[in-house]
């Protein structure tokens, strides 16, 4: 899939939702029903429940070509499984902090709550999550400066090897 | 320590020669007089083979694991085995029973190459034995030094400087797996690195690879951190790979603490296991 | 390698207007493991249904992949025409969403498109990881369990046990009932309370379905929906009810005279040996092992001497039993608040006039303490000023609780009424919050009360002291004229808060469903499964779930009964498949899933197991299929992913994002 | 021919000029060979490299073939490419003995690995002999001398101050003749450095083969944690997975180096595994070293370049194992031993 608008040569960002299927993928699909209007930049996983939705995923897709992850589930309280959000909100803050420390912008992986019946606020996570990736721009902008890495690195031993690191850095996390 | 040694040896001749143990696991001596492995002893006149010095780097507990079918075995567990061993017995692959915990307070360790205090050591919180069948030597001041400076470097770098940091210490991870290996928490059967038609893991060396197998190792382990920081001793490249389990470990202290790791008491389910109906929201 | 079948629908232009369909089964075709992709106008229409039957047949096909609306509207109906048209296992299809979330919310092909193919391939990948689910069927045992015997407990156990189903009621006060029978008169109807609830009380009693456990509770609840293994614990009433003709000459005889009675609030005495009232069942008594001397002191005997049938047993011991229900019902109703704990300004229970609307249904009452005339409590003078202060607990967060306790409006006009009934010419002040009166004929009650002179004052009471004349002089703010209101009362009654009972948290662990945060049991829905829970084949009836008043009561014990019926009326019931699986192998027995598991399904047991060609015992987890839901709580924490998620696995779904990630 | 040590930087500009050019360095807190260019300081003192030059010739990660795919078209690219002259400079005689082996393995017995050919071929290999070996070596009583390397093309002896450079093939004469204005006449004498450990292999290769059940495995297994350590940083380790990455319409075929030290690497479909215990990884480990490779290339796989020893985690030893081997009864013996 051309990851530029042809027209345009505009950024399309791609952004994975895991979405719940009690909760937020109804919310989804009240959208649709209320036929709301929403960037194409974000795909949706189903999920049972966002305690199913584990770490290694998100992981995963932000290394392996998505420019962002949305994991959302169901209200804290609300749990169609009662604790499986509760779960999940425990697991993502820690993942997060840690994906953020190991130097992810923050947008790139963000979790959000939305009930079956917040079909307006699915759409505004949308609007929002896209736009914040799109002013990102791809997962390579991620990569350090030179700067950064000079700051940073122990002495590396040749400008090839200093070459190999910057390429490094710049393939996707 | 040369006191302890002896006692240890002794200990050892004794339970071995009773029968009450079927082995036990403590350091060897290597060709070199810095160098010590572990060693597990299991006749009483391989007993005299038995060391301790400031050389025996090791953190040995992961062995009991290989021999629990074989009867009790005994650990020669200073402050850190002690709490693997916990760790085991919170984790069900261990019970109280077939541990006998020979336990040695410690004054640290000295790293080779440097001659100065191995890092492990330096950080450590618990020097005495939180468990033990019998103590051998008279129990050390606990320092508690202050075990995030690491932690506090990193955070204060750019998010730029961040993703280069970590860069350059996945770019250079050599997947050997040693970390894992050496961990007390890593008590898989089949770590998902090995799961090749899951696919979580891919075969190649490259820094992304190592960047998921290290930062999903950090947190399959990051609730459950005993922080003996023996995954960075073991590590053969040197990677400054317990900043991530301190990250973690100081998130979840703030956040869902207080933090234990599980092997200092028996609190209950760890973090990442239970849940409050008032944690903290901030993904509204 | 599978053979694929990806069906895009056109729904119309529903999904045609905005998506190329014949571009996404192009697009479908050179996806890996894709034998034939096509379109149809209404992939859910008969039509459409026997054009997937064909292909799956004519192209050989062993996965399908449907293009069309939202799973949640019809993942369920193509499933079954798998399931009864082709060969092909129900499960093994997946549905592409490019309705709800892709047609509906783009405007242009150009962009609908592209996202509708990639939903496909992700749909494509995870197929391809699809396994057969089986489900299994699960016995039904034909037998109810009603945890409460109060009025809820009543209606269910008696509507289940007419349909002709055995029912035990475990009740853990001596006699079922509950509250009802301490209550005068029911609003708006004012018919008797305990002419209208005594009679089901017997009925239970009579009932050759019925077993009524008095003073009993449930310790443990093991098993699932249509096969709860529930341990009872009878405790000892030291009298042998098989003798017991319930004479009640032990009653007259017993020398402990002295008891506050619980039935009438503490405002007159009962004996050790007791009924609490006339009409309680069963309709014999217990000794009251706190207060009776000889099984204190050792010494009396009395009323063993007086027995005419010897049924008095002073060795009487619990009784403990464990059987096997198929379904439960949680009708453990509710309690008041302790205003007295709460209210300082009220008092604190200082003030003997100051009393709760229940001592108010017991002075009111015929059979009450004081056979129905309404004389205060500290003199037994009649009150000639009442104030009847409402939502004393109720929405008042920082002191009570934060909820409406719904029946007190009620209640609250009804005991004006009553007032002003029996006191002629008496005074009768309301102070409210809000006046709340939805119900048939609730407002007509109010109104009707306010006609005959009840003076409802919008205001809290903030203060009450006591004059040294005994009149009980109550401040407060009428808060819609501003002023400062003051009134010199006789008796002054607080209509307090419904709250939970005491033990139900506990009773909530052992089974196995939740609390909300106020502490009542937590229905499924709270529109779409009000008398359901979360875990299978438990339900609630009447104020365990929340205040309520005794119509809405009977009517929802009447639906949890309606519940329990159709699950005892089958012979089986099938499991669900999309459940928790265990792979043995890969499992180190830590018991991360047996702490996360909200149901309590997954146990570690001792297995022997072959393990390169060598047999070892080892402990690894276990799910119970009937008691799992398939969360996947457990499969996140498992890091070996030896626990998995029948349905979503961890394959299917790394492959779905993969597909998405890497196209 | 001598090589002023003082002097080397410049012959190193010049021959970079020409070629890629590979010298021992520190990287990052690591030191193995890197590609020489500006800011560059090459370790010449370094005993060996932590990590071996093993790399330049088979790679961690290689991509075999590449495919793509264009609606219905499928094409299919090898990923083969001939590769550019490149000199490696400085390396041990150790490790140019475990190139021997590489060679051995890639390119004889009938098979020819041509990716390892390309590189092979096009490398100009001048090895550096230690004028004070380490404290872990033990080349020159398993494969290998301090102070000679009959394989490499230039072979520089030390002589304290300077080298004595002597071309050893076609290809290092020519090296050495492009050289010759760095260069200086004369003569020194060459430090002919011994190794203080040695082993004793002399009987090691038989006396294994009757040694499958000896409890050796089992104690080395209580030591070792079966990590990769060992094989990644061993020159002479050369077993490899292949893999690949799948993308839409693309995709790639690699291999990258596996050890016999992880459970998966013998893990079969079914989920059977014949080397699921660390004892008989270790064993093979140790047997593949030390006797199977004898057999079908008839030398040691073992160059005693310690650095198994200096990097494992849990001081594995093998020159502690070779003794132990040596010093054990023959398995006949054994046998004899326990009928009488």
């Amino acid at each position: 899939m051309p990851r530029d608008n042809e027209q345009t040569g505009e950024f399309t960002p791609k952004i994975l939702a895991f979405c719940c299927n009690w909760c937020t993928y109804a919310g989804a699909d009240l959208a649709g029903l209320n036929r709301m209007n929403y960037p194409a930049d974000v795909k949706v996983l189903r999920v049972p429940c966002s305690g199913r939705v584990n770490p290694q995923y998100v992981l995963k897709a932000l290394q392996s070509g998505c420019d962002g992850v949305l994991v959302c589930g169901c209200h804290p309280g609300d749990c169609h499984y009662s604790t499986g959000n509760y779960y999940a909100k425990r697991r993502m803050m820690i993942f997060k902090r840690m994906v953020e420390f190991a130097g992810l912008s923050p947008e790139r992986f963000q979790i959000r709550w939305i009930s079956g019946s917040e079909a307006g606020k699915f759409r505004d996570t949308v609007v929002e999550v896209s736009e914040q990736i799109r002013a990102l721009g791809p997962m390579e902008n991620d990569a350090p400066s030179r700067a950064a890495i000079d700051a940073v690195a122990g002495t590396v031993a040749s400008p090839e090897a200093d070459e190999e690191l910057f390429a490094a850095a710049k393939e996707a996390i | 320590m040369a006191d302890v040694q002896d006692t240890i040896r002794e200990r050892a001749a004794a339970l071995l020669s009773s029968g009450e143990v079927s082995a036990v696991i403590g350091w060897g001596a290597g060709r070199f007089d810095d160098v010590r492995f572990p060693l597990v002893v299991k006749r009483a006149e391989d007993a005299g083979k038995l060391v301790f010095d400031a050389s025996c780097v090791q953190m040995t507990a992961k062995r009991l694991l290989e021999h629990t079918g074989e009867g009790k075995v005994a650990l020669v567990a200073r402050g850190c085995e002690s709490r693997a061993v916990n760790r085991f017995i919170a984790d069900h692959q261990l019970t109280r029973d077939q541990v006998y915990v020979i336990g040695v307070p410690c004054p640290g360790m000295v790293d080779p190459a440097t001659g100065e205090t191995l890092k492990r050591c330096a950080e450590c919180q618990v020097r005495n034995p939180v468990v033990h069948d019998e103590l051998v030597g008279d129990p050390v001041p606990e320092p508690k030094p202050y075990r995030f400076a690491e932690v506090d470097r990193v955070e204060a770098m750019s998010r730029e400087e961040r993703r280069a940091f970590f860069d350059e210490m996945y770019g250079k991870c050599i997947r050997c797996y040693a970390c894992r290996n050496a961990c007390p928490c890593c008590t898989c059967r089949e770590c998902f690195v090995e799961q090749d038609k899951v696919g979580w893991q891919g075969k190649a060396f490259n820094v992304n690879e190592a960047r998921y197998y290290g930062m999903i190792r950090a947190f399959h382990t990051g609730d459950r951190c005993i922080e003996c920081g023996e995954c960075e001793r073991a590590c053969p490249m040197g990677l400054p790979l317990m900043v991530i389990m301190h990250q973690q470990v100081r998130d979840i202290d703030k956040l869902f603490g207080p933090y234990e790791g599980g092997g200092l008491t028996d609190s209950g389910p760890d973090p990442l296991r239970t849940y409050k109906t008032d944690d903290i929201e901030e993904f509204m | 390698m599978s053979r694929i079948g990806v069906f895009v629908c056109h729904c119309g232009t529903n999904i045609a207007g905005t998506v190329d369909v014949e571009a996404v089964a192009d697009a479908a075709r050179q996806m890996p493991n894709v034998a034939y992709a096509g379109t149809n106008k209404y992939m859910c229409s008969a039509q459409g249904q026997d054009y997937i039957v064909d292909i799956i047949k004519e192209h050989n096909l062993d996965r399908v992949v449907i293009a069309s609306c939202s799973p949640r509207m019809h993942e369920r109906l193509f499933r079954k025409v798998l399931a009864e048209k082709t060969d092909l296992n129900p499960y093994l299809l997946e549905v592409a969403n490019i309705r709800e979330q892709c047609s509906w919310v783009h405007k242009d092909k150009q962009i609908g498109t592209p996202k509708a193919i990639n939903l496909v391939a992700m749909a494509v990948a995870k197929a391809d990881c699809d396994t057969q689910l089986f489900t299994h069927e699960i016995p039904v045992t034909k037998r109810a369990l009603i945890i409460g015997g109060g009025i809820a407990g009543i209606q269910a156990a008696l509507d289940i046990a007419d349909a002709g189903f055995p029912v035990t009621i475990v009740e853990r006060k001596t006699t079922i009932g509950g509250k009802m029978p301490m209550l005068d008169k029911t609003f708006p109807t004012l018919d008797c309370s305990a002419c209208i609830s005594t009679p089901k009380m017997s009925e239970c009693e009579a009932h050759p379905l019925i077993e009524i456990k008095t003073l009993s509770e449930v310790e443990k609840v093991e098993g699932y929906i249509g096969n709860f293994d529930v341990t009872i614990r009878e405790k000892a009433k030291y009298i042998d009810y098989d003798k017991c003709t319930g004479c009640g000459m032990c009653e007259t005889k017993c020398p402990q005279k002295k008891i506050p009675s619980e039935f009438n609030q503490g405002m007159s005495t009962r004996t050790a040996v007791y009924k609490p009232f006339p009409q309680a069942v069963p309709s014999k008594p217990t000794i009251d092992a706190d207060h009776c001397r000889m099984l204190t002191e050792g010494k009396c005997g009395v009323c063993a001497k007086v027995c005419p049938t010897g049924a008095i047993d002073y060795q009487d011991v619990d009784r403990v039993t464990t059987e096997r229900y198929g379904a439960i019902v949680l009708a453990t109703g509710y309690e008041l608040i302790d205003w007295t704990r709460l209210y300082g300004e009220y008092g604190g229970g200082r003030y003997a006039d100051v009393i709760s609307g229940l001592q108010f249904e017991r002075l009111v009452n015929a059979s009450g303490p004081t056979e129905g005339h309404i004389l205060r409590p500290s003199d037994g003078t009649e009150p000639k000023t009442m104030v009847i202060v409402k939502c004393v607990g109720s929405r008042d967060p920082h002191k009570g609780v934060p909820y409406c306790s719904r029946a007190c409006c009620m209640y609250g006009a009804k005991h004006a009424h009553q007032f002003m009934d029996k006191v002629p010419g008496g005074k009768c002040f309301v102070f409210y919050m809000d006046v709340r009166t939805p119900g048939k004929n609730y407002d007509e009650f109010y109104m009707n009360t306010l006609h005959e002179g009840a003076r409802y004052i919008r205001g809290r009471i903030s203060k009450i002291t006591r004059r040294s004349d005994g009149k009980l002089v109550c401040l407060g703010e009428d808060t819609l004229s501003g002023n400062v209101v003051e009134v010199d009362a006789d008796m002054v009654v607080l209509e307090t808060a419904m709250v939970p009972p005491e033990g139900a948290k506990k009773l909530a662990q052992t089974v196995n469903t939740q609390l909300g945060p106020e502490g009542f049991f937590t229905e499924a829905h709270p529109k779409l499964r009000p008398v359901e829970t979360n875990t299978g084949g438990l339900y609630l009836a009447g104020t365990a779930q929340g205040p309520k008043d005794i119509p809405d009561t009977v009517a929802q014990a009447g639906a949890a009964a309606a519940k329990v019926i159709g699950l005892l009326c089958k012979q089986s019931i099938e499991s669900n498949p999309m459940v928790a699986h265990v792979d043995d192998s890969k499992c180190s027995g830590c018991g991360a899933c047996v702490d996360i598991c909200p149901y309590s399904a997954v146990t570690l047991v001792e297995k022997t197991l072959r393990e390169n060609s060598r047999k070892v015992t080892r402990t690894v987890a276990q799910v119970n299929e009937g008691l799992c839901q398939g969360c996947g709580a457990c499969t996140v924490a498992c890091r070996p992913g030896a626990s998995d998620l029948l349905g979503f696995n961890d394959e299917g779904i790394m492959r779905e994002v993969e597909a998405y990630a890497t196209r | 021919m001598l090589l002023k040590k003082a002097k080397a930087g410049a012959l190193l500009d010049a021959i970079a000029a020409k070629e890629r050019l590979f010298v021992p360095a520190d990287d990052r807190g690591t030191s193995r060979f890197v590609a020489y260019g500006a800011g560059v300081e090459p370790r010449f003192d370094l005993l060996n490299t932590k990590l071996p030059p093993k790399d330049l010739l088979f790679p961690a990660t290689e991509t075999l073939y590449r495919w793509s795919r264009d609606g219905a078209d499928l094409a299919i690219d090898s990923a083969f490419a001939e590769t550019d002259p490149f000199t490696v400079f400085g390396l041990r005689p150790c490790d140019m003995a475990s190139v021997d082996r590489l060679d051995a393995v890639f390119l004889t017995k009938g098979y020819v690995d041509e990716f390892y050919q390309a590189k092979r071929e096009a490398a100009t290999f001048v090895v550096a002999t230690c004028a004070h070996p380490g404290r872990a070596c033990f080349c020159d009583s398993i494969a290998a001398s301090p102070h000679e390397a009959p394989t490499a093309d230039v072979l520089l002896e030390d002589a304290g101050e300077e080298w004595v450079v002597t071309p050893q093939t076609e290809k290092g004469a020519s090296a050495v003749e492009a050289w010759k204005p760095y260069l200086e006449e004369g003569d020194a004498e060459p430090i002919k450095a011994a190794c203080d450990l040695k082993v004793d292999m002399a009987a090691v290769p038989e006396k294994l083969k009757g040694m499958f059940d000896d409890p050796i495995w089992s104690d080395i297994g209580d030591q070792c944690l079966t990590c990769g350590t060992c094989t990644f940083v061993c020159p002479t380790c050369y077993c490899f997975n292949i893999d690949q990455d799948v993308r839409e319409d693309e995709g790639k075929r690699f291999r990258c180096w596996d050890s016999c030290m992880f459970t998966d690497y013998t893990a079969m479909a079914g989920g059977h595994n014949p080397r699921a215990s660390k004892e008989s990884r270790v064993r093979q480990r140790f047997m593949h070293k030390l006797t199977y490779f004898n057999d079908r290339y008839d030398m040691n796989l073992c160059v005693g370049c310690g650095r198994c020893m200096r990097d494992c985690p849990a001081a594995v030893d093998i020159s502690l194992i070779i003794d132990r081997i040596a010093a054990s009864e023959p398995a006949q013996e054994k046998e004899a031993m326990a009928h009488a």
